[in-house]
C-alpha cells in the first residue's frame, strides 16, 4: 500500500509497521477524560457554581489542571516510545448489535479519539491556556465583581471540553460536531455579558459568519461521507487514504463514489468545502469580520478563543487532515493565497486601530494568515509550530492587554495609557516578551516559527508553484507591518508619559494575573527551542524537535499516513500536489524575514517611542480611514445581511402574505360571490319561480329533445 | 389489544374529562394522558415486529384485525398494527400531549374541561392515524384530526382565531378530500385484485402492477394521476409551499398547547403519509418525478426560512421554520436511500420535540409577558433565567446544533439525500437546500438577541419573575428529550431504519430495474 | 267521422300551456289555482282520449281519480288563501315575500 | 308466491295500516274533542302508531317478507301496490322519522291549538309516503303522492298567525301544486303511448318498439313530478321557503321522509317502469338526473354559503343531500352495478333521516326557547345548552361527512358509486361540494362553541320530548358509523328488489 512504501522509506525502518498501534497503556485509556473532566465542570458550575466559591472556578480549573496532567502524560508517553492510538469510543448511528443500519448501509457513524503527536501536543496547548485563562479570570472576572460566573465557568468548560474533543477526533462528522459546539460555546461566551447591546450582536455576528463558513464545512463532510463512506482520519479506510489511492495510478482504488465528475475534480471540490469552515473559523479573508466584533467578550474568553480554541480549530483540522489537502495542488493554493493575503491585510488593519484588543483581534488573524500560507505552502511542521508559538504569545498578550484592562478600569483606548511600564512592570515584562514573539524578533518563540513559515513557503514556491511566491510576497510585507502595528501597541500603552489620571494610577493587579503571564512570558521567550528551522544546517535536523515528534520519530511504532514526511512525499508525488522543493538554506531567508520585522520594529520605535507620542497614521489620509473601516467588509457584509436579505425576505413575506395566501382567500372569497348570485336566484316571488321552473323544464326539454331525436 | 386499549382509555378520558367539573380538568386530563404515554412506552420496549407494515416482508406488531363492514367488493377493517414507522411517531404523540397538557395548566383558564377533552380527543384521533393499517380506519381518524383542532384554535385561540380555525379546517379537509379522491383511483384502477382497503394490501397489489386501467386511464398515467393528487393533498398538511398559508395563521392564532401538537405532531401526518402512501405504493412515479418532488423539498426549506427572517412574531418565526424543517423530511424521503428515508423519518420526531419545545418556551414566555412580538420585550434574560437557558438551548437544537436530535436528523437526511441516484443533481439540491441551517440560525440569533439580551424592557404591563416550575420542568424533560436523541439517535434510529430498510431494498430493485 | 286521435293531443297540450301561461302571468292566488287546474285537466284529456283509443279504462278511472285529487287540492289551496288573506291581507302571491336569498 | 306465515298479504300493508289507522283515530278524537289540549294523549297515540308501524317495518323486514327467498315480493291489488324489501326499508325510515317528528313535536306543540288535526294529517303524510313506497303503478303513485303532498301543505301552514308559516305553506302549495300538474301531464303522456299505468305493463310496452317524442317528453316531466317532491333544482324553489317557514318539526318531516319517499318512487318508477334499456333512445334520463345531481348539489352548496338564518341554510343543505342521493339515479349507467349504486342512494337516505332531522330537531328546541333565526342568535348557546350543541355539531359535522356520524361513511358509499357508474364529474361534484359544505356548517358550530353568548342569552327549561327526540337522532347517527354495515344488509337487499342481480 502507498502509505506503508511511503513510512518505510522516509523512516528507514525495514520492518513491516503496523499502521496504528493500539496500544494498552493505561494512560490512552484514560484519554477520554481528558475532555470529560471540562465538561464535568461546565455541569457543575452550572448547576452547582451558585453555591461554590468563586462561582464555579475552582471545578473548573480543577478540571483543566486534570486534563493539563493527562495530557502531558499523553505526551511522554508518546515521547518515550508509546505508539499512536486510535479507538471508536462510541457509535453515534448503528451501535447496536445486529443493526440494522449496518445492516443495511454498511456504515455507522461513530465517535472516537484518535491521538497521535500532533492531538497530543494540541491537547497540551488546549488544556494548558485554558488552565491558565481559568487562573486568569479569578482575577479579571472575580475580583471584578462580576455577575454571572457560574455561567461563565460553565462556558469555559463546555469550551474547553469542546476544544479538546475536537482535538483528538478520530473523524471528520465527530471534528463537525465539536468543531460546531466550540462555535456556539464562543457564542455564549462573547455575548457573557448578555445585558449591554454589544456583546449579544458581537455574539450573533460571530456565530453567523462562522455558520457560513459551517455550512460548506458540513456539506463536505456529507460529500466526503458520500464518497467515501466514512470520514475517518486515520487508517487503512479512512478517507485520506482512500483519496490518495483513488488519485494514485499504480493503486486500485475501490469504493469511491464521485457523482459524475473525475476524481480530482471532486476531491478538489470536496477540500474547498471543508476550507469554508476553516476559513469561517480561523478568521481568514473575507469571513473574518466576526473576530474584531468578538473582542466584545471578557478578555480572556478572547485569549482562549484566538490562542487556543475557536479560530485554532480551523488551522488545526487543515493539520488534521493535511494527508487530504496534501493531493489537492489547486486547494493548496488557494490556502496559501488565502493565508498570505489575509495575513498583509489584517496586518494594515491593525495599523491604525486604537484599542488595544482591536489590535490584537487583526494580529491574530494576521497571525493565523501565516498558519494557512504555512500549510497552503507545504511546510506542514512550519504551520504547527505557528500554531504552537502562536497559541503562547497570543494568550500572553491577550492576557497582558486584560491586566492592562483591569488597570485601567476597562478603558482600551491607547491613546489614554502611556507609560504603564513603571507600574505594572510584570505585565510590562511578559508583554513585552509576547510582542517581540508576535513581532519575530531573534531568539524570540514566533521569529523561529514564523521564519520557518516563509522558508517554507519560499522553498515550495521556487521549485516551481509562482503562487506560492505570490503567497510569499504577502507574508513577507506582513512581517513589516506585524513588527509596526506591534511596537505601536507597545510604546503606545508602555512608554512615555501617561496621558491619563488612570494611567497615572492603575489599578493593581493580582497573583491571579500574574502567574499566568509570567508562565507564558517565559514560554514565549523559549519556544522556539522546539523546532529552530533556521538552524537546520547547523544543528542537525534530528534536532528540530518538532519536526522529529511530528514525524514519529521518537514513537516506537511508526506514525506512517500521519507523519511530515508523509506528507512532504504526498505533495512531492505525481498524484498529489506535485509540489518541489527548491535546495535553499534556511538561514538567508530567515535573516531577511528578521531584517523585515526589525525594520518595522524600527519604524515604530521611530514613530511612537516619543515621550508623548502623536498619531503618526492621521497622515495616511483617507487610507486611514479606509483602514479604520476594515476595508468596508463589515458594512458589505452587514449590506448582505440587512440590506440585501432582510428586504427580499420582507418582499417575499408580502409576496406570501398578497399572492399566495391571497390565491387562497381569493379561492375563499369567489366561492362566497358564487354563492351570493346562487342566493339572489331566490327572489321569494312565487311566479318567479313557477317562471324559471317553467323555463329550466323547457331549457331540459330543448336539450334532451335534440339529443332524442323528437322534432 | 393493546392499541385498543390506548385509544379507548384516552377516549374514554376524553369524555370523562369534557363532562366532568373545570375544577379538576387540567389535572384529570395530565393524568388520563399518562396512561397512553404509558401504553406506548410499554410497546416501545416490548416491540418485536420486523419490516415495514405494507410490504410483503414486513411482520406488525400489536396487530388486531376485525372486520368493519362490506361495501361492494371491498371489506373495510379494523386493522391497526404498528411498524418501526409508526412506532416513534405514535410515541412521539403521547409524550408531546402529557407535556402540551401540563403546558396548558397556565394558560388555559377558561371552558377547561372543554379544552381537556377536546384534546384527549385530539389525541385519540392522532394515535388512530398512525395504528391504522386500514385505508378507511385510517382516513376515519385522520378526519377526525380536523374537529378538536378547529374547536383548539377556534375557541382558545387569538384574536384571528375565528378565521385561522375555519381556514385551517376548509384548506385541509379540501386537502384531504383531492387526496381520498387520488387513493381512490388507485383502489379502482386495481379492481378485483384487492378485496379490503388494507393499505398492506392496496400496495403489494400496486407494487405487484395488478394496476389496470380506470376511467379511460392507462395504469401508468391512473398511477401519475393519482400519486399526483396524493401529493397535493399531503402537501397541504405537510405543508410544502406554496400550500403552507394556513400554517403561519393557525399558529400564531392558536394558544400554545395546540401550537405544540400541531406543529409537533399534525405537520408529522403530512410526511406519514407521504411516506406510507405516495413513497412507497408508487415509487416509480416518485422516481420519475423526483427532480420536482425535491424541489419543492428545497423550495420549502429555502422559502420558509426566508419568510422566517421578516416575521416579528415569535410563533410566526417558528411555524415559518416549521415549514422550512419539514422540507427536509421531504428531501429525505425522495433521496430512497437508507439514510434519507431513515434521517427523513428521524426528522419527524426531532422536528415535533424540537418545535414543541419551542413553541411550548416562547408560550412561557408569553404567559409571563403577555406578547409575543420581537421588539415588545428585551433583556428577558435577566428576570426568567432558566426558561431563556432552555430557549436559547432549544434555538440551538433548531439550528441542528450536534449533540441534539435536530443534527443528527439534518445529517443523516444529508447524507442520504446526497447519495441518492434517484433524484438528478442530489449533490446540487442537497447542498442549495442545506443552506437553510444558515438561514434558520440568522433569525433565531436574531430574535433572540432582540428579546433575550440587553437590557431589560417590556412593552405590556406585566410584572415577571421566573416561570411556574411545572412550566420549566416540561420544557427541561423535551430539552432533556431532545439531547438524549442528539446523543444516542441509535435509540430510535435502528427500529426507524428497521421500518424503512425493506422500503430501499425494493424501491431500490424496482427503480434500478426503471431507471 | 271521429276525430283523430292526435287532435286530443294537440288540444291537451294547448290547454297545458294556458294554464302555464296563467300561472306565469297572473299574480292572484285565485287565478293561480284556477290555472293549475287547467294543467290538471290537460292531463285528463289525454288520459280520457287515449282510453277510448286503447280500449280500456286505465285512463278513465285514473283521470276520475284525478277530478277528486284536484278538488282535495283546490280546498288545501283554498284554505291556504284564506289565510294567507288573513295574514297579509291581500291575495296576491307576489306579495308574500318575507322570506327569500 | 308470498309467504307471511299465517297472515293474509295484506298484512304486508300493515305499516302502513298501523299509520292510517292512528291518523283516523286522531281524527275520531278530534272530532269528539275538538279543542283537547291534551298533547301527551295526542302524541301518545301518533308515538305508539308511528312505533308500531316501525315494528311491523322492522319485523317484515328481519323475517324478510317480500325478498325473494320468502317467496317474492307481495303484490297487492292487482299489482297496483307491491310490498317487497325496499318498501319495507322505506317504510321504517319513515315510520322513524314521524316517531322522531312525535315526540319532537310534544315539546313544539305545547299550548297550540289543533293539536289533534296536526298530528292526524302528520300521519296521514306519512301514510301517503309509506304507500309511495309500495306504490307499482303510476294510479297509486300519484294518489299516493298527493296524499303525502296535501297535508305537508297544511302542515307547513299549520301556524295561522305566523306570516312566515303563511307563506312558506302558499309557496309550497303553488309550487307543489304547479308540479303535481307537470307530473300528471307527464303520466298522461306515457299513457298515450302505452296505454297502460301499471309499472310492470308500461315496461313491457315501452321494451317493444321504435318510441316516440312523446314518451321523451313524459318521462321528463315524471322528472319534474319527483325533482319538486326531492327538492331537487330546478323545482327546489318552496325548499328554503317552505323549511324555513313551517314549524321545524314539519321541517325536519318534510326534509327528511318527504324526501325520501319522493326517492323511493323515482327509484321505481325508473328501474321497474322506464328502465334506461327501453327509453335510452328518446330520453337517457341517466344523464338527465347526472345533470340535476351536478346542478342541484352545486347551487345549493353554494348558496347555502351566505346564509343568515340557521334553517335557511340547513334547507339549503337539504337541497344539496337531494342532489347527493340524486347520484344514486345519475350512477345507473351501463358500467354501474346497478344494485350498488342503488343502495348508496338508500343509505343515505336513512343515514340523513336521522341526522337532518336531529339538526331540526335542534332548531325546533331553539325556536321553543325563542332563540333567533339567525346564526349569530345562536352565539354562545354551548354555555347554556351544551349536550343539545353538542348534538347539533354531530349532526352538521357528519352533514359535512366529517367522521363523526354516518353521514361519513354514506357519502363514501356516494362516491363509490359514482366512480363504480364511471361518472368522474358526479364524483367531482360530490367531493367539492362536500368541501364546500364544511364551511357553512362550519359557521352555525362556530356559533354556538366559539362566539361569546349576547347578554340577553337565556334560556328557559329542557323540554323532555325534544331531548328524547335528539338523543335518539344523534345516538343513532353515531352508531351508524360503527354500524353501517348493518344498514348496508338492507339497502344491498332493497336495492336488488328493483335491480335484481
Amino acid at each position: 500500500m502507498m502509505g506503508t512504501t511511503a513510512l518505510t522509506t522516509l523512516a528507514g525502518t525495514a520492518t513491516v509497521p503496523q499502521f496504528i498501534s493500539l496500544a494498552t497503556k493505561d494512560v490512552f485509556k484514560l484519554a477520554p477524560a481528558i475532555a470529560l473532566f471540562p465538561l464535568a465542570s461546565f455541569f457543575i458550575s452550572l448547576f452547582l457554581g451558585k453555591r461554590m466559591p468563586k462561582g464555579g472556578a475552582l471545578a473548573g480549573i480543577a478540571a483543566t489542571i486534570a486534563s493539563l496532567a493527562l495530557s502531558v502524560w499523553l505526551v511522554i508517553e508518546l515521547a518515550i516510545g508509546g505508539g499512536t492510538y486510535q479507538e471508536t469510543l462510541y457509535t453515534f448511528v448503528g451501535g447496536a448489535s445486529d443493526s440494522a443500519v449496518v445492516e443495511h448501509t454498511g456504515v455507522e457513524l461513530t465517535f472516537g479519539l484518535l491521538i497521535d503527536p500532533l492531538a497530543a501536543l494540541m491537547l497540551v496547548i488546549v488544556s494548558l491556556i485554558s488552565l491558565l485563562v481559568h487562573l486568569f479570570s479569578l482575577g479579571y472576572m472575580n475580583d471584578e465583581g462580576e455577575t454571572g460566573l457560574p455561567r461563565y465557568y460553565a462556558g469555559l468548560g463546555l469550551f474547553t471540553f469542546s476544544m479538546l474533543a475536537f482535538v483528538y477526533s478520530d473523524n471528520l462528522l465527530m471534528a463537525f460536531v465539536f468543531f460546531e459546539l466550540v462555535g456556539v460555546c464562543s457564542y455564549l461566551l462573547i455575548g457573557f455579558w448578555f445585558r449591554e447591546d454589544a456583546p449579544p450582536s458581537a455574539a450573533k455576528k460571530a456565530f453567523l459568519i462562522t455558520r457560513f463558513g459551517d455550512y460548506f464545512f458540513l456539506i463536505g463532510v456529507v460529500a466526503i461521507f458520500a464518497t467515501f463512506g466514512t470520514t475517518a482520519f486515520a487508517g487503512e479506510n479512512s478517507f485520506v487514504t482512500m483519496a490518495a489511492d483513488g488519485l494514485n495510478p499504480d493503486v486500485a482504488a475501490e469504493g469511491i463514489d464521485t457523482p459524475g465528475v473525475s476524481e480530482d475534480t471532486w476531491f478538489t471540490v470536496l477540500g474547498l468545502l471543508v476550507l469554508g469552515g476553516v476559513v469561517g473559523k480561523s478568521a481568514q479573508f473575507p469571513l473574518h469580520t466576526w473576530l474584531p466584533d468578538a473582542m466584545e467578550g471578557p478578555t480572556p474568553v478572547s485569549a482562549l478563543i484566538h490562542a487556543a480554541t475557536m479560530v485554532a480549530a480551523g488551522v488545526y483540522l487543515v493539520a488534521r487532515m493535511y494527508g487530504f489537502f496534501a493531493l489537492l495542488p489547486t486547494v493548496l493554493a488557494v490556502i496559501a493565497l488565502i493565508g498570505g493575503f489575509t495575513a498583509l491585510f489584517a496586518a494594515t488593519m491593525a495599523l491604525v486601530k486604537q484599542e488595544l484588543k482591536q489590535v490584537l483581534a487583526y494580529s491574530t488573524i494576521s497571525q493565523y494568515g501565516y498558519m494557512m500560507l504555512a500549510l497552503g505552502g507545504g511546510g506542514y511542521v512550519a504551520g504547527v509550530f505557528h500554531l504552537t508559538t502562536h497559541a503562547i504569545f497570543k494568550a500572553l498578550l491577550f492576557l497582558g492587554a486584560g491586566s492592562v484592562i483591569i488597570a485601567m478600569h476597562h478603558n482600551e483606548n491607547m491613546w489614554e495609557m502611556g507609560g504603564l511600564k513603571d507600574r505594572m512592570p510584570v505585565t510590562y515584562a511578559t508583554f513585552l516578551a509576547g510582542s517581540l514573539a508576535l513581532a519575530g524578533i531573534f531568539p524570540f518563540a514566533g521569529f523561529w516559527s514564523k521564519d520557518e513559515v516563509l522558508f517554507e513557503t519560499l522553498a515550495h514556491g521556487l521549485g516551481g508553484s509562482p503562487i506560492l511566491l505570490i503567497a510569499y510576497g504577502f507574508g513577507a510585507l506582513a512581517v513589516v507591518l506585524t513588527g509596526l502595528y506591534t511596537f505601536r501597541m507597545v510604546f503606545l500603552t508602555f512608554h512615555g508619559e501617561p496621558r491619563t489620571d488612570t494611567a497615572e494610577d492603575p489599578e493593581t493587579v493580582g497573583w491571579s494575573v500574574k502567574l499566568p503571564l509570567v508562565v507564558l512570558g517565559v514560554l514565549s521567550v523559549v519556544g522556539g527551542v522546539l523546532n529552530m528551522g533556521v538552524l537546520k544546517d547547523i544543528i542537525g535536523e534530528s534536532n528540530l524537535f518538532l519536526h522529529e515528534w511530528l514525524d514519529g520519530a521518537t514513537m516506537d511504532t511508526d506514525l506512517g499516513a500521519l507523519s511530515a514526511s508523509h506528507y512532504s512525499e504526498v505533495l512531492e508525488a505525481d498524484y498529489g500536489a506535485g509540489y518541489e522543493v527548491t535546495d535553499l538554506s534556511p538561514l538567508g531567508p530567515g535573516v531577511v524575514a528578521l531584517v523585515f520585522a526589525v525594520v518595522g520594529v524600527g519604524a515604530a520605535w521611530y514613530l511612537y517611542s516619543g515621550a508623548d507620542p502623536e498619531p503618526k497614521m492621521t497622515r495616511l489620509g483617507r487610507v486611514r480611514t479606509v483602514l479604520l473601516r476594515n476595508y468596508y467588509q463589515d458594512e458589505y457584509q452587514a449590506w448582505l445581511a440587512t440590506g440585501l436579505t432582510l428586504p427580499f425576505s420582507r418582499i417575499a413575506d408580502k409576496f406570501d402574505r398578497g399572492l399566495i395566501d391571497g390565491i387562497v382567500n381569493g379561492i375563499g372569497t369567489v366561492s362566497m360571490v358564487v354563492g351570493r348570485q346562487f342566493r339572489q336566484i331566490q327572489t321569494g316571488v312565487v311566479t318567479n319561480y313557477a317562471a324559471l321552473l317553467a323555463f329550466s323544464l323547457l331549457l331540459l326539454l330543448f336539450a334532451f329533445g335534440f339529443v332524442g331525436g323528437w322534432f | 389489544m393493546i392499541v385498543e386499549a390506548v385509544l379507548a382509555v384516552t377516549l374514554t378520558g376524553a369524555l370523562l374529562v369534557a363532562v366532568g367539573p373545570d375544577r379538576y380538568a387540567a389535572k384529570l386530563a395530565t393524568v388520563v394522558s399518562v396512561l397512553p404515554l404509558a401504553g406506548s412506552l410499554w410497546m416501545w420496549t416490548e416491540y418485536a415486529g420486523e419490516g415495514n407494515a405494507l410490504l410483503e416482508s414486513g411482520e406488525v406488531a400489536f396487530q388486531t384485525t376485525v372486520e368493519w363492514l362490506t361495501l361492494g367488493q371491498y371489506t373495510l377493517q379494523w386493522y391497526v398494527g404498528v411498524d418501526g414507522i409508526s412506532l416513534p411517531l405514535l410515541v412521539l404523540t403521547t409524550v408531546l400531549t402529557t407535556l402540551a397538557l401540563v403546558s396548558s395548566w397556565t394558560p388555559i383558564d377558561e371552558r377547561q374541561s372543554q379544552f381537556y377533552g377536546l384534546m384527549l380527543l385530539l389525541e385519540t384521533a392522532l394515535i388512530g392515524v398512525f395504528v391504522s393499517l386500514d385505508f378507511f380506519l385510517w382516513f376515519v381518524f385522520w378526519e377526525g384530526v380536523l374537529i378538536p383542532m378547529y374547536f383548539l384554535i377556534a375557541v382558545w385561540g387569538g384574536p384571528r382565531r375565528k378565521y385561522a380555525a375555519i381556514k385551517f379546517l376548509v384548506y385541509t379537509n379540501i386537502a384531504s378530500l383531492i387526496m381520498f379522491a387520488g387513493l381512490f383511483a388507485l383502489i379502482f384502477g386495481l379492481g378485483d385484485s384487492i378485496t379490503t382497503l388494507s393499505l398492506p394490501e392496496i400496495t403489494q397489489a400496486v407494487l405487484a402492477d395488478e394496476l389496470g386501467s380506470f376511467a379511460g386511464l392507462e395504469p401508468d398515467t391512473l398511477k401519475m394521476f393519482a400519486f399526483f393528487l396524493l401529493f397535493l393533498g399531503f402537501a397541504v398538511k405537510v405543508p410544502l409551499v406554496p400550500f403552507h398559508t394556513w400554517l403561519p395563521d393557525a399558529h400564531v392564532e392558536a394558544p400554545t398547547p395546540v401550537s405544540v401538537m400541531l406543529a409537533g405532531v399534525l405537520l408529522k401526518m403530512g410526511t406519514y403519509a407521504l411516506l406510507r402512501f405516495n413513497f412507497t405504493m408508487l415509487p416509480d412515479v416518485a422516481a420519475d418525478y423526483a427532480l420536482l418532488i425535491a424541489a419543492f423539498g428545497v423550495v420549502s426549506v429555502i422559502y420558509g426560512a426566508v419568510l422566517a427572517l421578516a416575521q416579528r412574531d415569535m410563533k410566526r418565526i417558528v411555524a415559518y421554520s416549521s415549514i422550512s424543517s419539514m422540507g427536509y423530511v421531504i428531501i429525505g424521503l425522495i433521496a430512497y436511500t437508507p439514510h434519507g428515508l431513515g434521517g427523513a423519518t428521524f426528522q419527524m420526531i426531532s422536528h415535533g420535540l424540537i418545535s414543541g419545545l419551542l413553541f411550548m418556551t416562547v408560550g412561557v414566555i408569553y404567559n409571563a409577558t403577555h406578547t409575543r412580538m420581537v421588539g415588545d420585550m428585551s433583556g428577558l434574560a435577566n428576570r426568567m433565567p432558566w426558561t431563556v437557558g432552555i430557549f436559547i438551548t432549544g434555538a440551538f437544537g433548531y439550528m441542528g446544533l450536534p449533540l441534539m436530535s435536530g443534527f443528527a436528523a439534518e445529517v443523516l437526511v444529508f447524507i442520504g439525500a446526497f447519495q441518492t441516484s434517484v433524484v438528478p443533481a442530489a449533490p446540487l439540491l442537497t447542498a442549495l437546500s442545506m443552506f437553510g441551517i444558515v438561514i434558520v440560525a440568522g433569525y433565531l440569533l436574531w430574535a433572540m438577541q432582540q428579546t433575550l439580551f440587553g437590557s431589560f424592557e417590556l412593552e405590556t404591563d406585566y410584572e415577571i419573575g421566573p416561570a411556574p416550575i411545572h412550566d420549566v420542568a416540561s420544557i427541561g424533560v423535551l430539552l432533556g428529550l431532545v439531547v438524549l436523541l442528539g446523543v444516542a439517535p441509535d435509540l430510535i434510529y435502528e427500529t426507524i431504519q428497521d421500518g424503512v430498510n425493506p422500503l430501499v431494498d425494493f424501491a431500490g430493485a424496482a427503480l434500478t430495474g426503471g431507471a | 267521422m271521429t276525430v283523430s286521435v292526435e287532435w286530443y293531443l294537440l288540444l291537451s297540450a294547448a290547454v297545458f300551456c294556458v294554464g302555464l301561461f296563467g300561472i306565469l302571468v297572473r299574480q292572484n292566488a285565485l287565478m293561480f289555482l284556477m290555472s293549475v287546474e287547467l294543467m290538471l285537466n290537460a292531463g285528463n284529456i289525454n288520459l280520457v282520449a287515449f282510453a277510448l283509443y286503447w280500449g280500456n279504462l286505465t285512463g278513465q278511472v285514473f283521470a276520475l281519480f284525478l277530478i277528486g285529487i284536484a278538488a282535495a287540492e283546490v280546498a288545501v289551496g283554498l284554505g291556504i288563501i284564506l289565510v294567507l288573506n288573513r295574514n297579509f291581507d291581500d291575495i296576491d302571491v307576489t306579495e308574500a315575500t318575507t322570506m327569500r336569498w | 308466491m308470498n309467504d307471511l306465515g299465517t297472515l293474509p298479504d295484506w298484512a304486508g300493508l300493515a305499516p302502513a295500516l298501523a299509520l292510517v289507522g292512528t291518523a283516523l283515530l286522531l281524527f275520531l278524537y278530534d272530532m269528539i274533542e275538538p279543542d283537547s289540549q291534551n298533547n301527551l294523549l295526542l302524541a301518545g297515540i301518533a308515538g305508539i302508531g308511528s312505533l308500531t308501524a316501525l315494528g311491523f317495518a322492522g319485523w317484515f323486514l328481519l323475517a324478510g317478507t317480500g325478498q325473494p327467498d320468502r317467496g317474492g315480493a307481495i303484490e297487492l291489488f292487482d299489482g297496483q301496490l307491491v310490498v317487497d324489501a325496499m318498501a319495507l326499508f322505506f317504510m321504517a325510515i319513515f315510520a322513524s322519522v314521524t316517531l322522531l317528528v312525535v315526540v319532537a313535536s310534544y315539546d313544539y306543540l305545547a299550548g297550540r291549538a289543533n293539536q289533534a288535526a296536526y298530528y292526524s294529517l302528520v300521519m296521514l303524510a306519512a301514510t301517503g309516503m309509506a304507500v309511495m313506497a309500495t306504490a307499482d303503478s303510476f294510479v297509486t303513485a300519484f294518489i299516493s303522492l298527493e296524499l303525502a303532498s296535501l297535508p305537508s301543505y297544511a302542515l307547513v301552514a299549520s301556524l295561522k298567525q305566523n306570516q312566515g308559516s303563511v307563506e312558506a305553506g302558499l309557496k309550497y302549495f303553488l309550487v307543489g301544486a304547479l308540479s303535481s300538474a307537470i307530473f300528471v301531464y307527464g303520466i298522461s303522456l306515457i299513457y298515450v303511448e302505452t296505454g297502460v299505468l301499471q309499472f310492470g305493463e308500461v315496461a313491457t310496452a315501452l321494451a317493444s318498439g321504435e318510441l316516440s317524442g312523446v314518451v321523451g317528453l313524459g318521462i321528463l316531466f315524471i322528472i319534474g313530478g319527483f325533482a319538486f317532491k326531492t327538492a331537487s333544482v330546478p323545482f327546489h324553489f318552496w325548499a328554503p321557503e317552505a323549511y324555513e317557514g313551517a314549524p321545524a318539526p314539519i321541517s325536519a318531516f318534510l326534509s327528511s321522509a318527504s324526501k325520501a319517499a319522493g326517492f323511493v318512487l323515482a327509484f321505481r318508477v325508473f328501474l321497474t317502469a322506464l328502465p334506461r334499456g327501453s327509453v335510452e333512445g328518446t330520453l337517457d334520463w341517466v344523464i338527465a338526473f347526472q345533470v340535476l345531481a351536478i346542478v342541484t348539489m352545486t347551487v345549493a352548496n353554494f348558496a347555502a354559503l351566505r346564509q343568515e338564518k340557521v334553517k335557511r341554510m340547513l334547507a339549503y343543505s337539504s337541497v344539496g343531500h337531494a342532489g347527493f342521493v340524486l347520484i344514486a339515479l345519475g350512477a345507473l349507467t351501463s358500467e354501474a352495478n346497478r344494485s350498488f349504486v342503488l343502495g348508496s342512494g338508500m343509505a343515505h337516505l336513512l343515514v340523513y333521516g336521522f341526522m337532518n332531522t336531529g339538526a331540526f330537531l335542534v332548531i325546533a328546541l331553539t325556536e321553543h326557547w325563542g332563540i333567533g333565526r339567525e346564526i349569530e342568535d345562536f352565539n354562545g348557546l354551548a354555555t347554556q345548552a351544551p349536550f343539545a350543541c353538542a348534538a347539533l355539531t354531530v349532526f352538521l359535522f357528519s352533514l359535512a361527512g366529517l367522521p363523526l356520524g354516518g353521514g361519513f361513511l354514506s357519502k363514501f358509499y356516494l362516491l363509490l358509486a359514482a366512480i363504480d357508474g364511471e361518472v368522474a364529474l358526479l364524483a367531482i361534484a360530490l367531493v367539492v361540494n362536500s368541501a364546500v359544505s364544511v364551511f357553512y356548517y362550519t359557521r352555525v358550530v362556530k356559533a354556538m362553541w366559539v362566539e361569546e353568548p349576547a347578554d340577553d342569552l337565556a334560556i328557559e327549561g329542557y323540554p323532555s320530548g325534544l331531548y328524547v327526540a335528539i338523543t335518539f337522532a344523534v345516538v343513532l347517527t353515531v352508531l351508524l358509523l360503527p354500524g353501517f354495515g348493518f344498514v348496508l344488509e338492507f339497502t344491498s337487499t332493497a336495492a336488488e328488489t328493483v335491480v335484481p342481480g
